[in-house]
């Protein structure tokens, strides 16, 4: 008797599934069962499986002592206020059986339907409905113009790293030309005169002016050459030092 | 409405062929808009596939709507010809249909939630059956935290059960049985 | 050979019905001895076919013999109508896209140059894709030893791009920083 109960109990799907079970047997609708005889009965079986077996899961007995405790609140006579409504819980026991009740109904009802590859038969190799046509291509101008700008890009970035030469003129190149170059200027000569031909840039210019001006205050220092400015921020004129000899001074 | 001028009989003749052909050839439910594309111009769908699943009643592959579209199917009285050839698939077991049917009605619906109201853990197994079989798929996250997946049907699902659509399951209160005994009443024809 | 016996009509009615819903639901072509197990005793899997083809001739859905076994197919007429043509357009590959940019800007132009502009060799089947979708093509040889083909764009290249003419194209200089770019030919007019 004993090992059937507990064999019962394995049948189920926990607790739940079998209060189910026991309500469904009081015959009447769920929502109007009798909760106190629910308990009773629930208590009873697995109070049976407990006999033959002590390892009942948790969830059962969890089950079985909250289902006591509801019991004893609904047998009590409603005096003071209970701190939890019994009423409400009980309510809510019989809507989750009812609940589960309809949702096996609809379990039955989805497997007395008429079943694809059971009871009725799809096509079983279907013909391939879509032709891809795949001459044409996605693009579009702005992809194109990406497409060059980063080509180049890249082509740019490749490139090994090659500093721009500078040209440079240095104070011992400007003496030198200086010394070449003012023996066959007579007279007040601006100096700008004197600077290399062929200088590209702003910077190389001014750099350019700035060692002329140094090789000239060098020449003036040792008594070659003679400057003149006549202005502020005027032009700066040299010319050779009368009887002097340019490059033997110092 | 405007009244359709009838069309050319040749033309409608026309029509039903390419719509036989079309459906038959398609694997899954062929929509009546997807079939209006290939129609001849003058005929309209739902009058073709009318006329259609006319003059394909009794035949052994019948003309059925399932899950918003078109679909032959075999006969089911030859369903027992057939299955002693064609491999039959697995039946579900009572847990996968418990839970199909919970997320059937409750969807979308967490995993947790199915755990309720079963009141029992749902095993993964279970679900992955049901995965399987593309009955179910996965619909977002629930926002709460943990972000469990939200679990809903498939077209698949209205197939394999012959469904036009989730509006086709029985009334949930339909489904509580007065007499609430088992075994339960069988389900409606 | 035996003459076998003539079957009973309505089994034999019965049996091209089992036929027809088979090979229907077979993913594969129905053998004779396969449909022969489906069979109603006393009928023959051979004249069931030869019957059952018989009678589908003509439909928009027909039974063919393929590969030893039967299946239906839709009526060649029908195909037409039931084929949905989707274009499937191909994106066309970085190296493609930047060598077709390279002749746009440069044409007429060698490939050595284009393989200088690019700082990269530039591989025939590159070369080959663009003339296959006929964005570029030939345009004579350059007059130096090994005389290689000068190339250039095509019409199409035109059309594809959305361009009047090649003077739609933005000018170089917008495209690339005038310190970034290499000495070259000048873009075209």
């Amino acid at each position: 008797m004993s090992e059937a109960l507990a064999l019962n109990l394995e049948g189920f799907e926990g607790p739940l599934d079998l209060l189910l079970d026991l309500a469904r047997a009081q015959k009447v609708d769920i929502r109007r069962i009798s909760i106190v005889a629910l308990v009773d009965q629930y208590v009873a079986v697995l109070e049976g499986a407990r006999a033959v077996r002590l390892e009942i899961a948790a969830d059962w007995l969890v089950m079985a002592a909250w289902l006591t405790w509801l019991k004893s609140r609904l047998l009590l006579p409603d005096e003071a206020e209970p701190e939890e409504d019994a009423e409400l819980l009980a309510e809510r026991l019989t809507e989750r059986l009812a609940e589960l009740d309809r949702m096996r109904h609809a379990a039955f009802w989805l497997g007395g339907q008429v079943q694809l590859g059971r009871d009725s038969f799809g096509r079983g190799e279907p013909e391939i409905l879509r032709l891809e046509d795949r001459s044409g291509i996605v693009a579009d101008l702005p992809a194109l113009l990406r497409a060059y700008a980063a080509a180049r890009r890249r082509a740019t970035a490749a490139q090994p790293y090659a500093p721009k030469p500078r040209r440079l003129f240095s104070v011992a190149e400007a003496m030198a030309r200086l010394r070449a170059l003012l023996g066959s200027a007579p007279g007040w000569t601006v100096l700008q005169g004197f600077l290399p031909p062929g200088l590209a840039t702003p910077l190389e210019r001014r750099a350019a002016l700035a060692s002329g001006l140094i090789a000239a205050l060098e020449e003036a220092r040792g008594g070659g050459l003679e400057l003149r400015q006549d202005e502020a921020f005027g032009p700066l004129m040299i010319r050779l030092a009368q009887g002097g000899a340019i490059g033997h001074a110092a | 409405m405007d009244t359709l001028p009838e069309p050319d009989p040749a033309v409608f003749e026309h029509a039903l062929r390419v719509a036989e052909a079309l459906i038959f050839a398609s694997d899954r439910p062929v929509k009546p808009e997807r079939l209006q594309m290939a129609l001849p111009m003058g005929t309209h769908a739902p009058a073709v596939l009318t006329a259609l699943q006319a003059r394909c009643a009794g035949r052994p592959v019948e003309l059925v709507e399932i899950a918003g579209g078109f679909v032959f199917r075999t006969a089911l009285d030859l369903a027992p010809a057939i299955t002693r050839v064609v491999e039959v698939p697995r039946r579900l077991p009572r847990v996968a249909m418990e839970t199909l049917a919970i997320i059937a009605y409750h969807q979308p619906v967490t995993r947790p939630e199915i755990e309720e109201i079963r009141g029992a853990t749902l095993s993964q197994s279970t679900l992955d059956q049901l995965l399987d079989m593309s009955l179910v798929t996965g619909r977002g996250k629930k926002e709460v935290p943990g972000r469990p997946t939200l679990w809903g049907t498939t077209p698949r699902f209205l197939e394999q059960f012959g469904l036009k659509s989730l509006g086709d399951l029985p009334r949930r209160e339909e489904l509580v049985s007065v007499e609430a005994a088992l075994p339960l009443s069988p389900p409606p024809a």
